[in-house]
Order: C-alpha cells, then structure tokens, then sequence
C-alpha cells in the first residue's frame, strides 16, 4: 500500500529530479514548442514539495488535492494544467482512504487519463502523455511489479509513438519534423514515473 | 536583450502595477496574487460580464481592453502563458454582475484547459459561463480544421462588439451570440521581420536573419507558412489579402472594417504604407470599408511585423462597432 | 533593414497616401506636391491657425496630431529632415482661418529657416504669423544656453495645449501666450536602446551594442550624455527622473502631467514598468500627477527607447489639457 | 563680366561636380551631423541644371532666383537652405541686370553672407559656410583673378577653422571632437567655388 509519507517522499524526489531534469525538458520542448516543458514540471514539483507538509495523514484524496493545487498556481501550461486534473482525479476516487492499494493504481491511472482526455480533447495515439497513461494503466493492471511496469510502459509508449507525427498543441504545426522525435510530455511524463518510484 | 525591465520573474506584476497606477480611473488589480484586471467601475448590475485572458505581451491585448464598452476583466498570465485556473476564476468573479458571464479569449490549449476548469470553479459560485472562442488566424489551419486555428487580432473586433452588445443589455445568449458572429467574422494573417523576447528566456524566441521574412508566423512566434528574403511593402500587402479574400470571400455590396496592426516595432509610418494596397483590394473587390484601425492593437511586445484582420459587417455587428467605448488604448466615441 | 517598405524614396508619400486613405475623417493632403496635411474639416471661420512640421518618422508627431482640438495643418520633410519652405508656406496657408497663424515646431536648424522663410513668403498673402519653439530636452544643452536645446516630446503637451487655446477662441496673441507657456512648463529627457533606421540611408542611423543604452540620446540619434551596459528599468526611471527635476524642481502642492513615451519599439509593458518610478518620484516630491500619458506619443520610428516629459501645469494649462480633441492618435473627450 | 550663359554652364558644371563629390561629402557631414549633406548638394544641383533653360538670358537676377528655387523646392536642410537663402540675396541685387561685373562679386557675396547669417542666426568665427563666404567676399575685393582669389579664400578659410570648436548645427553637441576636423559645409563651398569656377 501506498501511503501518504510515500507520497510525500515521492514529491521530494519529484522536486530533486525536476531540478536536474529542467532543461532538458525545455531544451525538448523547445524543438517544437515553446520551450517552457521544464519551468512547468519544476515549479510545479516545488510547489508540491513545499506544501507537503498540508498533506494529511490519514485522506490520500485530500493529500493528492494539494499536490493538484500545487500545480494550477504554479503552472498553467497545457502539461501543467494536465497533471493538476490527472492528480484532481485521483484525489476523487481516494477521498478518505489512508493511502492506495497496489491493485487500485491501474484504476487511478485510468481514471486521471479519462479527465485528462475530457479536458484536453486530444485522443489516444495524438502523441501526448495520454498515451504514457493509458499504456501504464494496461500495465498496472495485475502488475507483480507495479513500479518497474508502470516505468517499462511509460518508456515503451514513449518509443512506439516516436514514429507517428504529432497532432495535438505546438507540435502539430510541425507534425512532420515531429515524426522520429519524442513527445516531450511523453519523456517528462517517464521521468516523473522513474523520479516517484526512485527507481 | 534590448528590453527595460527589473527582474524578468516580476516583468508581468510590476507591468500590473504600473498599468494600474497610470490608469487608475480604467483599471483596478483583483484576485489573491493580482493577476486579475477589472474595469475601475464595474459594469451596471444584471449586465452580462465579458472576461478574457491570456499570456502578457500583447498589450492592448488582453488587458488593456478592460473598459466601458469593452470588457469586464481579465486573467493575465506570465509572457506568452496562460493565466492559471485560479487567476481566470478570479476574473470570472470580477466580471460577474449576476447576469452571467461570456469567456472570450484565444485558442490556445493551455488558456482553454485552464478556462473550462475555472468555470467549473465558479459554477460552485453559481456563476454561468459561456464560451467563444477566437479562431481567426488562416496561417493556422486550413478552412477543413478551422476550429484548430489560433486567436491573433480578430479578438478586438470580437471584444469591441461584444462589449457593445452586452452594454446594450442583450442577456447572455444574446451576447454570445454576438461574440460567436463577430469571431466568425474575422479572418487574420501576419507577418514576422523580427523576433521579440521573453524576459524570462532572456534571448529571442526565435532567429531571423537580418533580410527575411516570415508570412503567418504566429504572435508567440509559431511557424508561418513560407520564410524568406523581405519583399517589398506593396508585395506583402497583397500576399496577405489575397490569403484573406481566399478565405473568406467579399463581394461587391459587402461592408467590412480591416485592422492593419502592428505587431509592435513595425512603425505605424509602415502600416500606412501597407493600407494603400489594403484600400485598394477591398475597392477592387466592392466593398465598403467602415472604421479601418491601423495601429498596435494585438502585439508580442517588440516584435517587428504586422497583421491584417478582416472583418465582414452586417448590420448588427456594424453597430456595436461603432458604439461607444473607452479604455487606455481605445476611445470610440 | 528590417523595415516594410518599397521604395525607399516614396516611403513618405506612400505613408501620408495611406494616412489620408484610412482616415479621411482627420486628415487631407493639401499643396502642389502633396507634402503638408490638413484637417479634412478645416477650422471655424476666424479661429486661430497652428500649424507644425518637420521631418517624417516621429508618427504621430507630428502629421498624427492635426485635428479638433490640436494642429490645423502640418509641413511633412522626409524622414529626420525638415520639410522645404514652399510645404510649410502650402501648410500655413491651410492653417489660415482670417486670424493669423502659430507656427510651434521643434527647435531644429532646417526647420527654423525653412518656417522662418515660409513667413516671409506667406506674409505676401497678408497672413500673419507667430512662432513657439519647442526646446525640451534636457540632454541636449546646459539650462544656461536652454534656448539651444532641441524639442522632443514636450511638443505633444504644446500642440494639445494651444489648441485647445485656439479651439476656445483666443486670439493669436492669446494662442501664442498659451503655446510659450507650455512649451516652458515642459522638460524632456530620452533614453535610446536601439537605432532605428532612415529608409534612404538603408542601414542603422548608430550603432550601440546588444547590451548597451545611452542616456539623452535625441530622437534622431543625437548624443546623449553617457553610453554604458543596459541598466535595470527602475535606475533608468529614477535618474530621468532626477535629471527632469534637477532641471525643473517640483514643490509639494504642484500639478504635473508626466508623459512616459515609447521611442516606437519599447512596448507599453515597458513604460509601465518606469511608470512605477515615475509615480514614485512624483508622489514623493508631494505633486499631483494630471492626465499622465503613457505609450508613443513621439518616435522614431522603430528605435528602442524611452523618453519622459514632465509638464508643470496650472489652471489655464490644465483646463487646455483636458479640453477635448481628436485625431487619429489621440482622443481626448 | 559674367552672363547668364556663364551661369548656365557653371550650373552643368556644378552638377557633374556633386555627383562625383555627394558620398564624400555625405561621408564628412555623417561624422559628426546627419550625413546628409552630399544628398542635398546633388539633389540641388541636379535641380538648378534641369533648369538652366528657365534662367532668362536679359536678367541675371531671375536667372539666380531660379536658381535659388531650385533648392528650396528640393532640400530643406540646413545648408540647402542657406545657399537658397544667399542666392536669393544675390538676385535681389542683380535684378534687371544682364551679368555681374567682376569687381560687383564682393558685394553680392557679402550681401550673400549677411542674408545668410540673418537667416541662420550664427556668427562668423561660428565654423560655418559663413566664414567662407566671408573671407571669398574679402578676397574677391578688388582682386585680379577673382576665380582664383575667391577659391584660395575658400580653402584658407577652411584651414583656418580647422582647429575651432563647432558652435552651430547638430556638430555643436560634439564640438570637442570637431576640434581638428573641417566643417562640412566650408568643405562643400570649397569644391562648389571650384566647380563654378571650373578650375
Ligand atoms: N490537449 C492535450 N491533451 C493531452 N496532452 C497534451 C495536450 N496538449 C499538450 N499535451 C501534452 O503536453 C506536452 C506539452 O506541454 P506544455 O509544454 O506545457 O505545452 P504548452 O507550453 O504548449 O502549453 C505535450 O508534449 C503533450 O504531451
Ligand atoms: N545656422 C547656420 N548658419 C550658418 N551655417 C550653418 C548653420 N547651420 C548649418 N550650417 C552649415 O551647414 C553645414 C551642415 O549642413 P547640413 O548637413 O545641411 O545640416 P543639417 O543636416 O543639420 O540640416 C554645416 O557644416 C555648416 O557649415
Ligand atoms: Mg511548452
Ligand atoms: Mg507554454
Ligand atoms: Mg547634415
Ligand atoms: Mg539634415
């Protein structure tokens, strides 16, 4: 079971990771959109390590809302904005729970991606981090090792989609130089996995 | 970086303050960390509210257009991003008089995530929001995927009449009505010569050389269609309304205003030059030009260019153009 | 040359082609070849004639600010030259209302002789002609030889304020009286980050490295007083400020006008930011601030920069302040 | 004695002269002015030499006032200016006559100068066109060879100047760099002397 310290030494690793991870992630970002990947996942991976301590023990729902708020204040860019609606999601379907069950996260996987999809309007193939989820919530799914496959999926998506262009945001006005490259939120999205699973 | 500023971090916030502090009888800071403008006097009550919001470096846009006749209030989020949800709730707030309130704002993915997520914020403040959405520049998309196509300078005819319609008491249906006629009746082109920067990136957005040109190149910089040497004036001119009047059409009888706007270092000397050939396309064609605007209208801060917004009239969308309005950067009288 | 153009010697005729062309309204080409600009209503029967000019490239001065409640007419040179004695006679003649004629222009070599010629040759038609030189900027000589400084923006403050002088019917003495008064109550200093560039000459008027700025640069690339690293937004503020205040002290108790003016490039988000300091300052010395202006007002072209102009007023001048006018540029209601 | 038919060839050989000379003295006036100074005196050149067939051969006064026009109509700069200013000066004085008498060339150039320094509100000693003119009208008084007096003059002038400080014009704000460097307009009256004169 995951539980709410976890989640908290996850947002710290988070934090650290990000720091290192900033400007590649801009540097990314940058090829074809704007180049601001990085400023979003690491202000918004302070945020959260700095209100970890507003994360109450026994409510994982109340715990992954401030981790969601975290988000929306500091970053209102499309990946940004995502993650605050994937985390909202979660934090819906564990209001009152001390913490998360092994065999509950491909649920909560699922669940994020779903808002997400409501909220972005991009479907599954588009190229985004939708496709991260929605391959790591099938992995979840009865994992032995939710970790490794959650990190394992997010990385073979990561790649399967590397050959098709871009459809959704920036990008798809490049969509055929897109096309051999990664999707950034994609790669942001295998860092964040390998970050809060410390693996 | 050719820029005067302080701290890059705070370039938005001390523009803010600025902006208010000169304009006190036009504008008034809101929201818990101030990035929400709202007209100094709110608007009467039981008037429809109009809110935008967007990335800074547009001025005019968004904020500056916060005024009688124009809009209630307006999220401002850092250079070329989005407000965040609280910022636009806070502006939805602002803008509310108990009549509902209309989002109108450009169609970039990180505002409209962030705006149908303050509108479920402030649905719990039993506030009704509707949307419309600006979609004018054809450099974008192609007409089959119009929907996908981005907001540039078509948003202030959008602002200008349905400010005008929602001072005129029309109820919130009405004004979004108005809003989704005027946005649909704006096609918009640019043309980059220059890059500007974003103070938190400190180096342009992108690079140009000294000789070339870019045709709709978008305002945050995003790719046009062709880049190349600089062409003359006159060249240019018709390039841009022969994409315009591809697009949409206008015909002997037709009345129709035209923006021809600077995107920020381009001189108005050289807008000047580019409306002769403007004048003379919409002549050629029929039309009747009502009220051209020829200035800064919707910029990205000193980026040198320019943009045409064509705007189809009929009688309503007429009226509320040429109605009233007052802000710091736009006084119809 | 990052400029739009086409021919580099048309580039004034085709701007005042295009300015009559979107706003017949305001403006009317008058003169054999078409160089001087009057309104397109001409003033009331017996009112009081202003008439400016000067080079091109400072839109909207000075061409801009011909209408009700501003300038009659105006002399338009090429770009930073001065128009020829035979444009400015063509323009004070359009002035002429029966009650003679101001001539308020900036103090500038070419200009003074060609106006001064101009009279003589119009003084043949009977028409009779005062004159007011702006001389503003501080930068551009010791308060010991004031008479020699040249005019910048503080011309902004003079055309508002004499013509609404004349609007109300002062005679040409009266008109003359308000437009000295004005000039005097004004100070004036600039701050260049960038050149911009005369179409006839093709290449940037200065050059001035990325990371540099020169304090009391003129507005045609004139020397100022230092040149050094690019300094942070509030140093810039607070030494124009000390350097307007030095030259012209405020007391607690005074009403001001201040004019915070893009060279053309610099965006509003910028002058927003000195606004900050500007206020500051004011508020400090205990002065009232009235009306401040803020945005281009003055240019040069699409030079990088800022100038600020403070204006003493008192009633008589505050009154003409806030008189109404229009034009293209500027509406005051 | 000088003709109008002098006066019309000196005009073609003033032309030809400022288009060979327009860069350089475009070149000396950007040093410390605007850089405008070879466009004004090709550009008024070129226009007095379009209109020599308008100079009426029975009066020398018109003949000058045509020239005088010529640049007003087409520079407004100061030294454009100026030199219409003196030209018209020299036409009041010869009005209705057929040519001017060697020995009237000092009071028509110094009739020129003092209209020109009414105009202009400078001193001589200012470093200005002035000064040569000045010391042409001096020269010229009573002298043999009034070509060759009037253009020693000229260059003289210019040398005795060299090493005063500007006072006057847009030089003035760099008056001590001007110190050592020959005034603008005293070069361009030089080559015109010599042009007209045709040595
Ligand atoms: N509508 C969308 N739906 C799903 N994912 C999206 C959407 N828009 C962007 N993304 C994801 O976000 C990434 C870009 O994020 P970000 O840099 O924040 O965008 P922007 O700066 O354009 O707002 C993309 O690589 C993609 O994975
Ligand atoms: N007020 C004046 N009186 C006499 N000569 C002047 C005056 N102003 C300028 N000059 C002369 O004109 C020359 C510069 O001419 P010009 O380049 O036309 O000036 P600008 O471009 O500044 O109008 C100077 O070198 C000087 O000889
Ligand atoms: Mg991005
Ligand atoms: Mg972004
Ligand atoms: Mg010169
Ligand atoms: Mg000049």
């Amino acid at each position: 079971m995951i539980t709410v310290a976890d989640l908290r030494a996850a947002a710290l690793r988070l934090r650290d990771a990000m720091e290192v991870e900033a400007d590649a992630l801009n540097e990314i970002d940058g090829q074809l959109g704007d180049g601001d990947l990085g400023v979003t996942m690491r202000r918004g991976a302070r945020a959260v390590a700095e209100r970890v301590d507003d994360m109450p023990d026994d409510d994982m729902g109340r715990a992954l809302m401030v981790a969601a708020q975290a988000f929306t204040k500091t970053s209102a860019s499309s990946y940004g904005t995502l993650i605050a609606t994937g985390l909202m999601a979660a934090a819906k379907e564990t209001k009152g729970s001390d913490g998360i069950a092994s065999d509950d996260l491909s649920r909560l996987v699922a669940a994020a991606r779903d808002k997400m999809m409501e909220r972005g309007k991009a479907a599954l193939g588009n190229k985004t981090v939708l496709d991260s989820l929605d391959a790591m919530a099938r992995a979840l799914d009865g994992a032995d090792d939710p970790a490794a496959a959650a990190l394992r999926a997010a990385e073979d998506a990561q790649i399967a989609l590397r050959d098709t262009p871009a459809q959704i945001g920036r990008a798809r006005i490049f969509a055929d130089k897109s096309v051999g490259m990664d999707d950034p939120g994609m790669l942001a999205m295998t860092k964040i996995v390998k970050a809060v699973t410390g693996r | 970086m050719k820029k005067i500023l302080n701290d890059p971090e705070k370039y938005v916030d001390e523009m803010l303050d600025g902006l208010c502090a000169a304009h006190p009888q036009f504008y008034r800071l809101v929201g818990d960390d101030k990035r929400a403008v709202a007209r100094a006097t709110p608007g009467k009550s039981g008037k429809v509210g109009i809110v935008s919001g967007g990335g800074s470096g547009h001025l005019p846009v968004f904020t500056g257009y916060v005024g009688p006749g124009l809009l209630d209030a307006c999220a401002i989020g850092d250079v070329f991003n989005s407000p965040t949800t609280d910022q636009m709730a806070d502006a939805i707030r602002a803008a509310d008089q108990g009549a509902g309130v209309l989002r109108l704002y450009g169609n970039y993915g990180g505002d409209v995530m962030n705006f149908d997520m303050a509108g479920d914020l402030v649905e719990m403040d039993d506030i009704t929001c509707t949307t419309v959405l600006l979609a004018d520049d054809v450099a974008s998309a192609p007409p089959a995927e119009a929907e996908k196509r981005r907001g540039v300078a078509g948003m202030v005819y959008a602002f200008k009449m349905a400010g005008a319609a929602a001072e005129a008491g029309l109820d919130l249906d009405g004004v979004t009505r108005v809003a989704q006629r005027a946005a649909d009746a704006c096609r918009s082109v640019g043309a980059a010569l220059s890059s500007c920067t974003v103070p938190q990136a400190g180096k342009p957005t992108f690079d140009i050389a000294e000789d070339e040109m870019e045709m709709g190149m978008g305002i945050h910089g995003e790719p046009g269609v062709w880049r190349d040497k600089l062409r003359p004036a006159d060249a240019i001119a018709e390039e841009m309304m022969d994409r315009l009047l591809a697009d949409m059409p206008v015909d002997a009888g037709d009345r129709v205003s035209i923006l021809v706007n600077s995107l920020g270092a381009t001189p108005p000397e050289e807008l000047y030059i580019l409306y002769r050939i403007v004048k003379k396309r919409l002549d050629a064609a029929g039309a009747e030009i009502v009220m051209p605007l020829v200035g800064r209208y919707a910029t990205s801060m000193e980026m040198a260019g320019v943009s045409f917004t064509l705007c189809k009239l009929d009688d309503e969308l007429e009226g509320f153009l040429k109605a009233p309005c007052d802000c710091a950067f736009w006084t119809v009288t």
